[in-house]
């Protein structure tokens, strides 16, 4: 007589989440913009930089999408522009999250004074809002795309430090990660093993949710004279030149909508992945018995 | 005691996306005893007990028929279940720390659906609530009002909830697994309280557990169900002591005071 | 199934204290009170350390910002000035002197308007002030009300519209936003007032709160009133559309956390009406993650404001902080650093308080 | 022969920052001999996994000691566990929480086949000797149910071949009719290798079908302890009786246990 129900679930079908609509959406956009960035020079109908005499010309079959103050064609200035905010947006979601999360799972696995000094840290970056924080910086080291990043960088790599935290300690208390401590490993093969793998989900769907957050954060100070410097073709420059000659709305919408659309996107798949990874989801799964 | 006021489930089918978890469930839950629903995890031994309470997983396709005072709850529309939700059939969960609301007092939970069920004024409501507590046997009864669950042990807790299930006086109580979550000294003042109210009230009180000790001491008859189905089931004694359906043999000899003791120490 | 699994400090939770009876701790609720002012305190001291350390970081010599060119040649004046600011003296004493000054409200001179940084900001904060607040009555009426709809209309259509609703609410940029709904509004439409807080040929009430709103109640003056209102109504728009888009995104996920617990359950259980089950239940028990997330957003109201006010020429703190910044007038940046720093730590500190109250575990350990 | 475990007087207080501190095990004393199998009974927050989690190095003794084997357990924090002590495993309560759900069985039991090689069974014939399929074992921890995730652990902890095996509530997350079934598979794959048992639950009828002796706590304390069967039928102590009488038998009486209230 065997009472063990020796009945083994399905193999793990894609979760519902990844499959949504809204997801695929996602992606094609995303792809997309990737692919702009990949190909860029070859798409440019001009030269970015290029002025010419026929200034604020609305959108037309040379200019499809017409030119801004100095005569520069949009189309190009846009798809330049992808090339600038996504790969540094790229390096920055990196950079912050591979900071942050490191800074989040040491004070997890430490604890102590460690754990109070990173956290009380990660307090005082979020008492001040983003922006205006980053504009005390960047205002302080001096406007330039490098000291941009760097603002952003002290601005957002506390949220990672947060989450990773509290999935390190979440974790660092579950039985496997303990079994494997008693087998005589040393904390960082846990590490490796046990905690991060577990972890690393749903830290990816943050970055993938702060993306867009990423984007509109560069964006934003180099719309405040505090990022980019003219005449690079960055997205937030080309919004603030349309603010100056507003009439010519075609100036500021293109690159408007080339960063709602990019982030959206990436709010999309964020959403999903979050929803696939998310750790509530998996226990609801893992210890659904009854 | 007529069969009218028990529960009478026939045929009771349950279809969730495609996967059929109720396969014909068919039991009587005479008033004023105890009907013990046993079997393992998966059974859907709980989801019966939802079902009769109307509160299936959403999206889920029922069958045959549940008779509750001559009319077919399936029947009903949400809003007539609703109505009887609470004031004639009741529930009790597994783990009081979860079902009771961690933010609102014992006495604003004890007294809400009171308060509209029986449509009694504020300090007729608490009246009942100071009554309930004393039935289920909770200390200071005034006091317990103004606190809140986590100002509670896991035993009086699970009392508590037994009083508001029983407040505005129900005919049908379903408790899925009451004593778990609770210790044995504990558990055993609990199934004193079950039994006691059920042979005061005259309640229909449907017991589910997958624990066959606690449903020997406490059920009259067992319902024993596999796999969605019911494969046996009879009075407390004869299902225990003599079980007909090879699986219900299984589970009886499975329980550690029936099987033989391992010869010794080492071999 | 029996006991769901227990964390593995089950002993911790559950540990029986030998006897005698546990010593009820002092007052919990003026421990828990003591503890999050501390830690508010510290934060504010940290604050004036990052907004110190970052004046002292400036690549460019403040002297000449502050003198001039011409006055900076001369080394006599330029002493004269260091002395005065104490700008010789060790960095520990500079940071006495700057906690000293701010003591006294005294947070500098501002490059640009040549005026103490504090009048700037006492002309500037009620503007974004008014703003903000009235962005987050709209927001949290309008977000968590459409947010708990969605999650009680869960994988329905209705939830569908809200999620991709709010997403696009927090994807765009404010600032493009800003020009969007200026140019249709404004420019196109003409619906609305474009720029400024009052039109230029009304008298602006005498300043009581600093709201132009409230201060020509005040005083009676019904049109500028309206005036000011629609001129509130195309950046608060704009501020709404973000904030909302956020709100109604976590109130969403608390709502839905909550109708998971078994709780709900029990309260459907009891019969109880829908709508009782919804605010007295489901409400209750997501109340908290709803509050924090609403102290956060004033965080986020106010990088907005720094893009819509100047998009909008609002002379709120956004727009003072922008100049400021591309100006390189540090003193002023600090100033608007610190006080916005402070405003949204009090937010936090007072969102803690109402935690206590709300929650009774807080209350009564 | 080796698989002594010792407590004497053993102190464990827990401090929570601004709560008082709380004294979960308070001069706790006793042993299980090698190859013996000692049940660890009482109810929930008397201190017994506190025990088990002192004895696995997890948390500080506040007093007195525990020893295995002779080797004080302090704990190792951060540092790797103490080679001597790698013969003191343990298998945990949540089923759903024991295996490392991004890894395969067969991997997760090569860990611990790890520690001593040469004597470790293969992995085929760990599942075996825990009524497992062998093909199972390229399966992850998901695709199995709560009771083979917990064969699995059992089989995990004697791959590193212990000389003292612990179960802290390792049944209490099963079905009541596959408690007793893992509850003997783990004193019978004990037995079997000479390892000795620490078994610990709230379940006292499983206990008494597999230890042989039986320690009681309370509070903190140890109230009771001998062998087995003296216990169940000569409890000495008030809190036993009360703990024994408490326990309904399956005997299809309807007899209600007559517990008076605390």
């Amino acid at each position: 007589m065997t009472l063990v129900s020796t009945t083994t679930r399905p193999r793990r079908r894609v979760p519902e989440a990844l499959r949504s609509p809204l997801t695929v959406v996602g992606v094609v956009v995303a792809a997309g913009w990737l692919l702009v960035v990949v190909l860029g020079p070859l798409l440019q109908p001009a030269d970015p930089l290029a002025q010419s005499p026929d200034r604020l010309a609305p959108l037309s079959a040379a200019h499809w999408f017409g030119t801004d103050s100095l005569g520069r064609d949009v189309l190009s200035r846009v798809i330049a522009g992808a090339r600038i905010s996504i790969p540094l947006s790229l390096l920055l979601v990196a950079l912050s999250a591979s900071v942050g999360s490191l800074l989040g799972a040491v004070a997890g696995l430490l604890g102590g004074v460690v754990d109070e000094v990173v956290m009380r840290l990660a307090d005082l970056v979020l008492a001040f809002p983003t922006i205006i924080l980053a504009m005390v910086v960047a205002a302080a080291l001096g406007p330039s795309l490098t000291n941009a990043v760097i603002a952003m960088l002290v601005v957002t790599w506390p949220q990672y430090a947060r989450v990773t935290r509290s999935l390190v300690l979440g974790a660092r208390d579950r039985e496997f990660v303990v079994a494997g401590r008693l087998l005589g490993i040393g904390w960082f093969t846990s590490l490796r093993r046990d905690v991060v793998p577990n972890v690393a989900g749903p830290v990816f769907a943050l970055t993938t949710l702060d993306f867009g957050n990423a984007i509109l954060l560069l964006s934003g100070l180099s719309f405040l004279g505090l990022g980019t410097v003219p005449p690079t073709p960055e997205w937030g420059l080309m919004v603030s030149d349309g603010v100056q000659n507003f009439t010519a709305w075609w100036v500021a919408a293109f690159p408007g909508l080339a960063i709602c659309s990019i982030v959206l996107a990436f709010n999309f798949i964020g959403d999903a992945l979050r929803d696939a990874l998310d750790p509530r989801m998996q226990k609801a799964v893992g210890s659904r018995a009854l | 005691m007529s069969d009218a006021d028990g529960l009478r489930i026939s045929g009771l089918t349950l279809e969730l996306r495609g996967q059929r978890i109720l396969d014909g469930v068919d039991l009587v839950a005479p008033a004023g005893q105890v009907t013990g629903l046993a079997g393992e995890s998966g059974s859907g031994k709980t989801l019966t007990g939802m079902t009769v309470l109307g509160l299936p997983p959403a999206g889920s396709v029922l069958g045959g028929s549940i008779e509750f005072r001559g009319t077919d709850l399936l029947t009903l529309s949400a809003r007539q279940h609703n109505a009887l939700r609470g004031e004639e059939l009741a529930m009790v969960f597994q783990d009081p720390t979860a079902s009771l609301h961690p933010m609102i007092s014992i006495g604003g939970q004890l007294t809400d659906h009171v308060r509209h069920h029986l449509h009694l004024g504020r300090a007729q409501a608490r009246a009942r609530a100071l009554e309930v507590l004393e039935q289920v046997r909770v200390p200071d009864p005034a006091q317990a009002l103004r606190k809140y669950p986590h100002e509670f042990s896991g035993g009086q807790l699970q009392r508590i909830a037994i009083g508001i299930a029983i407040a505005c006086r129900p005919s049908v109580l379903v408790a899925d697994e009451p004593t778990t979550a609770l210790d044995v000294t504990v558990q055993a003042g609990v199934m004193r309280l079950l039994r006691d109210l059920c042979d005061e009230l005259g309640l229909t009180v449907l017991l589910i557990t997958h624990d066959l000790a606690v449903m020997s001491a406490l059920a009259d008859t067992i319902v024993v169900m596999r796999h969605g189905r019911v494969v046996e089931h009879g009075p407390r004694y004869d299902v225990i002591r003599d079980p007909q359906h090879p699986y219900t043999r299984d589970l009886v000899e499975a329980l550690p005071d029936h099987r033989p003791r391992p010869t010794g120490g080492r071999p | 199934m029996p006991r769901s699994g227990e964390p593995l400090t089950a002993e911790v939770a559950g540990a029986a204290t030998v006897p005698p009876a546990p010593r009820r701790g002092r007052h919990p609720l003026l421990r828990y009170v003591s503890i999050r002012l501390g830690i508010s305190v510290l934060l504010v001291w940290g604050v004036t350390l990052v907004t110190f350390v970052m004046t002292n970081l400036v690549p460019a010599d403040p002297v000449t910002a502050v003198l001039g060119d011409a006055a900076a040649a001369d080394p006599e004046v330029v002493a004269q000035f260091r002395r005065e600011l104490g700008l010789d003296r060790s960095l520990p004493e500079q940071y006495l002197l700057y906690l000293q000054r701010l003591l006294h409200l005294d947070l500098g001179t501002s490059a640009q308007t040549r005026r103490p940084v504090l009048d700037d900001l006492r002309e500037a904060v009620p503007a974004t002030a008014e703003l903000a607040l009235f962005v987050l009555l709209v927001s949290v009426v309008v977000g968590v009300g459409i947010g708990v709809f969605a999650a009680l209309r869960h994988r329905r259509f209705a939830d569908d519209v809200v999620r991709v609703v709010s997403l696009v609410g927090i994807s765009a940029p404010t600032f493009w936003l800003a020009l969007v709904v200026f140019y249709v509004g404004f420019y196109r439409l003409g619906w609305f007032p474009g720029s400024g807080r009052l039109d230029t040929q009304l008298v602006p009430p005498p300043q009581v709160t600093g709201f132009m709103t409230v201060d020509s109640l005040l005083a009676g003056q019904t049109a500028t009133f309206v005036n000011a209102l629609a001129h509130l109504l195309l950046p608060g728009l704009v501020l709404t559309l973000y904030t909302v888009g956020l709100l109604a995104r976590f109130s969403r996920s608390a709502v839905l956390d909550v109708l998971n617990q078994e709780y709900v359950t029990a309260a459907r259980a009891k019969g109880l009406p829908g709508r009782v089950v919804t605010f007295r239940y489901v409400l209750r028990g997501a109340l908290l993650p709803i509050l924090t997330v609403v102290g956060l957003s004033f965080g986020s109201l106010l990088s907005g404001a720094v893009l819509t006010e100047t998009v909008f020429v609002w002379h709120g703190l956004g727009q003072y902080a922008y100049q400021a910044a591309t100006r390189l007038d540090l003193q002023a940046v600090m100033g608007v650093g610190l006080v916005v720093g402070v405003t949204y730590i009090t937010i936090n500190f007072v969102v803690d308080l109402l935690y206590a109250v709300i929650d009774p575990r807080v209350r009564r350990q | 022969m080796a698989g002594e475990l010792v407590f004497d007087e053993v102190t464990v207080r827990y401090g929570r920052p601004g709560r008082p501190t709380v004294t979960a095990v308070d001069r706790a004393s006793f042993r299980v001999r090698p190859g013996e199998v000692v049940g660890l009974v009482g109810e929930s927050g008397c201190g017994k996994s506190t025990l088990a989690k002192l004895a696995c190095g997890l948390v500080p003794a506040a007093g007195g000691r525990a020893t295995f084997d002779g080797t004080p357990i302090t704990p190792y924090g951060l540092r790797k566990r103490p080679a001597q002590l790698l013969r003191l495993q343990m298998v945990f309560q949540n089923p759903y929480a024991s295996l490392n759900p991004r890894r395969r069985v067969a991997a997760q039991l090569q860990d611990a086949r790890a520690i001593h090689p040469a004597t470790a069974p293969s992995v085929d014939d760990l599942l075996r000797s825990v009524g497992l399929d062998p093909a199972l074992r390229t399966r992850y921890p998901h695709q199995f149910s709560g009771g083979q995730r917990q064969r699995i652990a059992i089989a995990r902890a004697m791959a590193t071949g212990p000389d003292l095996l612990i179960g802290d509530e390792p049944i209490a997350s099963l079905d009541a009719s596959l408690q007793a079934q893992v509850a003997t598979l783990m004193r019978d794959v004990a037995l079997a290798s000479d390892t000795s048992l620490l078994f610990i639950s709230h379940d006292l009828s499983v206990v008494r079908l597999i230890a042989d002796r039986v320690v009681v706590m309370q509070a903190g304390r140890v109230v009771e302890e001998g062998p087995t069967e003296q216990v169940w039928s000569a409890p000495q102590e008030a809190y036993t009786q009360r703990l024994l009488a408490a326990i309904p038998l399956a005997d299809g009486l309807g007899t209600i246990p007559d517990v008076a209230p605390a």
